[in-house]
């Protein structure tokens, strides 16, 4: 037991982080709000092909790096504090759940250009009942000769116009299957979705659109393990993403209270303020804590879903106060335009209400502490019930 | 004790409902949000004149003014139903009050008639950009020169200055003299030569506000003094006693509907949205996790009604605050911030959904109200120097 | 609209605080948590024959008072404020419960009994399933002639070993009936309960219990709506018993802030201290504010039933708190047996279970605004669905 | 990153279950929590002497001292078996690792290999009647005597002291000095002439505490000093430094596993005992509502665990706190009395029934813990104190 980093993975966070902030000012995050497609191809040649960032924990012998989920979490979390403006994580999540279920042929082809950083992916699971349970997918996908057609609409997909292909989640004859789908398919239409965030999310709707039957990512009818994979994925990132972002967040709020003084003295020798800000950093702390033992427990091949829920319920409810106190610190100025703070309040609330509400991840950890049999204890192995 | 409206009340409220649903129209908002220089514009001027014939700016001001007469409460009651649809109707701002209370027999004969008919409108420079919270700070000079003031300085958050046709303002008449001591208030017209006033969009500027209400007025404004010279006539109260003028001003201010309907009607919205028929896939009503949770805001809600009853109860008995007007400026934004995070939770990925998106629930009002949510807890004074008025003020403890 | 006290409520409140104060040190409360009655049977004479506590809000015809519950409510704030030790509160619901709905016989027997203070009642619903619903109800009235027996177990009975009659909530044929019933009936027996409020609780064993027709409150079968008023009276009681005495408990810590120096001044002078004081007031005057509109709108024959939940909902939350804080201003003081400020800890504590938890109050307040047709609108009326 | 135990650690945590099954009988618990002066007693002497005697109350001591020069981790392990049982073997309390740290190498060779087999105790003479959470204040004074120090005064919550062998003292050798320079440490024998030990009853003793553990133990005392003489050996570290002694002692104690764990049982007991099949009448497994709740302290516990685990990571490296332990200091306590409110309103009217009480669940071990559980917010430094020093310490706040 050691749960501070090693010196490996201080030295990956220390490179990432090196790089974001030479590269990626918030200039750059506000030109990409409001640029259409809404990445940095600039940047994203460079964190894939130079960094090797979406090489890292794919396996070896496709063209990945084959090093543990816990050090992209570290860059995950750093790309959160920059709010860096590239699809990893869709990307990510997508190829990873092709490296566990997908085909060999469908791993040798795509893992490889992802690795490269010449594919970016995402995935889709939402629909208008946003819940991240199996009855809640409505689109079907229908046998057709060895083929497939898919129809419905999927809410909430990140960057599908960054995408060159999208993993979608359907109802098949006995249960779900999952497809990988060019995006370009005939008969896919989007809505474009605006969320406080600003980064690019679209409704995806799928009209008579024809996959072939090698586009099945696992077996078919039996998808929902899969997907719960990629959903868990999606959920665990999404909270590195946002300890990231709070804890920069977090200090510029601290940063501003040393300078700011009112009273007569810094805002920060208000024991009402330091006390918000001792808040804030325990909160962090403790999402950072829960978010990398749950990534941690996926490396151990150890039942995490248990702990991939407390993290993201934590940072859900936890780091949206974090981002508040350091609008309350920075008065009006948090409120205005031209000011920076703002961007990272927006997205980490934004972020919160992504891949499973509070509510949601809770009601996933009483079910595997109450659900299953035995008597729980702190620190041991919680698996969900079968 | 008495929880309850008169039935004169109730027929007042129908009124004003019904006035809003028929003057209150897309065109009116859409110029309140509009992202030109021009603000307020002559629409809501217009609308502002209606109201004031309709006698409902003045109803607790005193006849001789050209007011009714009547209560506060009653006061209150058309305030709140304005509230509900975002707009501030408290008697002209925090000038009206002060001027009543401080200002000479020629100001009031003035300003409090002209406030009523809905004429004049004061926007506030008090706050500056070294200054917040700690309002007493300022540098904005005020020098006397014979007959004169001359006006030098600088003022942020000066919310609607780019509306008003006044502006009441704070500034330093005497550096040499304690903070609190070298301060004093006038009141000037906004086209005074020597004003420039610059807009500040605020995130809620972007995209525009949900329809059918001016909640998240998105622009607010910095204004630049240089060389402004006013006749010593526009002076209310004492030369260097502004500070103890603006207080008296801010305390009655935060007395009222507004601020505690913004802090409330997000509750209100989340329990009708989760009635409508239409709303079954939010997966509101039929969770219980979630109705637990919508009850406890709900209950948040009506103590935050019940403080602001009760302010409203001490002001009509004639009695004085001592912490109470406080204690609603801290529970009242607490609570919305509270509420706004747990209706982001209930409404998940829809929740995140703004206005200009497609899929977005209830013209993202939900999402507009959470990019502003943390400013109530600001405006007028933190929550945490009103929790220090509660605690200082109200229960007598030492300053730290 | 005035939610101020009235001069005449000023009075009732000023009354009954004098009184306590002079009658009602905390020694007696020691000696009444210690003693096996558990009440003072001068004081109870006292305040139900010389101040005329029990008469107050029961009608004229029956030799009370006729005046508003509200005025009642003042007195159970009183009463909470001081922990008095007599059974004010079970004898005055089941009285009133009477008063609704007995029969004229019923009536004019027991209620001149209770307003002279001759008669000591208490009430009982809870059983081994607490939930204050109706499916709760397992103890059963069985018809037997003209008379009905009675089984089960009621639980959570205050002052049983204090009360000359008790009523039992029981299944009938179609529905629930009410019995009003001698505490000293064969085939009753008991268990003493011992809860942190060291106040009398029984648990209530009918073992074929025989009760005469004339005994039952109300209609047969129909008792449901009966049970409600009486536990609504119950739970708002004691919702203002908790506000008078947190609002103690809060002065004492209040007190103790301004007097006891550390690190060179008041610990009130601290921030942190300030502001918990400060919460802690704010949470008593909405707990109170709750509280007297809920029993304002019975007294003015308004549904009632959600301003009821609402009252002991935030009460059970927020009143918990405020002792809490005031022990931890009292520091190690505080955890003392010899010190006093624990009684009030262990009442608020204990109050704040009975009569419905939080959970159970919410979901009451959850049916009213949400399961009824037609938009919400706080302040304005808010029934429960039909 | 390793957030997993090794099969040894695994192997050593269920030898010490085994040996507390065992070991740790009913007749030990009701010892501890008699109600006569004689406190711990015979039989709890014998099980520590018996836990000494396994190793394990010196797993990270040491081998020169009779420790097994093990890692603190495993330690840790060891402490966190026992803590939940309710006894803490944290290596003799606060009075080890400073003793290590500053004392002499006679007081080392003395005190350690004493403690490490449970031979010797101490207890804790910090906190005076006039003091509390500012223990700087102390008024309790230590004269140079020729070869002796003479101590007079007064402590309040020594909590072991009727069944420690030792004291561990601080005491003002210095009243002229600034109020921490004038401070030494002393340790001696609780059996010095001039001790009176007084108890002091906590309102958990009435009725005593429910079986199967010895948390919350009712009893602690007030001690008096009259005259006290004990010779220079005694002191511990320098002259008049004793503040930044005792300081480092405390920060080490705050380090383990009792502090968390006292926090967190009651979150494990809940969930087992909605689990166990004789608890459906409670409706804590059926209500979604109370599910959630059940989750939302559940994961609040997994956050005092991992940041306990932080601090054991800190140490085991070599590490010095910036804030970690003061953190663990706030968010246990805290989450102890989140989680202590919330279930008492799962129980409902079960939740407030004590230990003699009909109809109790779990022995009143609910009623029991709700009555001492803002407590653990108090011991060793208010959690507002401890927040401070995160936020001072840990953040470079400066101080208001």
């Amino acid at each position: 037991m050691d749960v501070l980093l090693s010196e490996n993975e201080e030295m990956i966070r220390n490179l990432a982080r090196e790089f974001l902030e030479g590269e990626c000012p918030t200039s750059l995050v506000r030109d990409m709000e409001k640029d259409e497609l809404g990445y940095s191809q600039d940047m994203w040649k460079k964190v894939a092909s130079e960094l090797g960032w979406t090489a890292l924990s794919l396996p070896e012998q496709y063209g990945g790096l084959g090093e543990p989920l816990q050090f992209l979490g570290l860059i995950f979390e750093e790309v959160g504090r920059h709010m860096a403006p590239v699809p990893l994580l869709s990307t990510m999540v997508s190829a990873l759940t092709i490296a566990r279920d997908g085909s060999e042929a469908m791993k040798s082809d795509i893992l490889p250009q992802v690795a490269s950083g010449d594919l970016i992916l995402t995935y889709s699971f939402q629909e208008t009942d946003p819940r991240l349970i199996e009855s809640a997918v409505q689109t079907t996908a229908t046998a057709d000769g060895g083929d497939f057609v898919l129809n419905g609409k999927k809410l909430f997909v990140d960057n599908f116009n960054q995408a060159d292909k999208l993993i979608v989640t359907a109802k098949t004859g006995k249960g779900l299957t999952l497809f990988l789908v060019d995006t370009g398919s005939a008969g896919i239409s989007t809505e474009k979705e605006v969320p406080t965030a600003k980064d690019k999310q679209f409704a995806v709707i799928f009209d008579n659109v024809k996959v072939s039957a090698d586009s099945v990512i696992g077996e078919i009818d039996k998808g929902w393990t899969t997907a719960e994979y990629m959903l868990d994925l999606g959920a665990v990132f999404y909270a590195s993403q946002m300890c990231g972002a709070a804890r920069k967040d977090f200090e510029m709020g601290l940063e501003y209270s040393k300078n700011r003084v009112a009273f007569g003295r810094p805002i920060g020798a208000f024991q009402s303020v330091a006390h918000m800000l001792a808040d804030a950093v325990m909160y962090i702390d403790g999402g950072e804590l829960l978010t990398r033992e749950a990534i941690w427990k996926m490396d151990q091949d150890q039942p995490y879903q248990v702990e991939v829920s407390q993290a993201k319920a934590f940072c859900n409810d936890k780091l949206q106060h974090v981002t508040v106190y350091s609008q309350m610190i920075h008065g009006g100025m948090g409120f205005m335009m031209e000011f920076d703070i703002h961007l990272w309040y927006r997205r980490v609330a934004s972020w919160s209400m992504r891949m499973g509400s509070t509510f949601e991840h809770r009601a996933r950890v009483a079910q595997g502490i109450l659900d299953t049999p035995g008597n729980v204890e702190l620190g041991m192995i919680q698996a969900l019930p079968a | 004790m008495d929880f309850g409206y008169a039935s004169s009340q109730q027929a007042l409220r129908q009124e004003v409902r019904d006035f809003i649903a028929e003057n209150m129209t897309q065109d009116v908002v859409e110029e309140v949000h509009g992202r030109g220089e021009d603000g307020r514009g002559p629409l809501m001027n217009d609308l502002f004149k209606k109201i004031g014939e309709r006698g409902w700016l003045g109803i607790s001001w005193p006849k001789e003014y050209g007011g009714q007469g009547g209560d506060r409460l009653t006061q209150y009651l058309v305030e709140e139903e304005f509230a509900r649809v975002g707009l501030s109707v408290g008697g002209g701002g925090s000038g009206a009050p002060a001027i009543m209370a401080a200002g000479t027999q020629e100001q009031k004969d003035y300003y409090i008639p002209r406030i009523i008919k809905g004429e004049i409108s004061f926007a506030q420079g008090f706050t500056e950009p070294s200054g917040g919270a700690d309002l007493a700070s300022l540098q904005c000079r005020a020098v006397e020169d014979g007959d004169e003031f001359v006006i030098n300085g600088q003022k942020i958050y000066t919310s609607s200055a780019h509306v008003s046709t006044h502006l009441y303002l704070m500034a330093r008449t005497d550096p040499e003299a304690p903070k609190h001591r070298g301060i004093s208030i006038f009141l000037l017209p906004m086209d005074t030569p020597g004003i420039t006033v610059r807009p500040l969009w605020t995130i809620q500027n972007d995209p525009p506000a949900p329809e059918g209400t001016t909640y998240g007025t998105p622009r607010t404004n910095e204004t630049f003094y240089e060389n402004v010279r006013i006749p010593k006539s526009s002076l209310l109260g004492e030369l260097n006693m502004g500070w103890y003028v603006g207080a008296m001003g801010l305390n009655l201010d935060r007395v009222g509907a507004s601020r505690y309907l913004i802090s409330v009607r997000r509750d209100e919205d989340i329990v009708n949205l989760a009635k409508s028929d239409s709303s079954e896939y939010l997966n509101i009503r039929n969770n219980p996790t979630v109705r637990d949770k919508v009850a406890e805001m709900w209950i948040e809600a009506q103590v935050c009604r019940l403080m602001t009853w009760r302010s409203m109860s001490i002001v009509e008995s004639g009695g004085n605050f001592t912490y109470e007007g406080s204690a609603e400026k801290v529970w009242a934004p607490e609570h919305g911030l509270r509420a706004t995070e747990a209706y982001a939770q209930m409404l998940g990925p829809y929740g995140q959904l703004l206005n200009t998106s497609a899929n977005n629930v209830e013209s993202g009002l939900f999402a507009h109200n959470l990019l502003g949510a943390f400013q109530s807890g600001i405006n007028h004074g933190s929550v945490q120097i009103m929790r220090d008025q509660v605690a200082r003020r109200g229960l007598g403890l030492p300053r730290g």
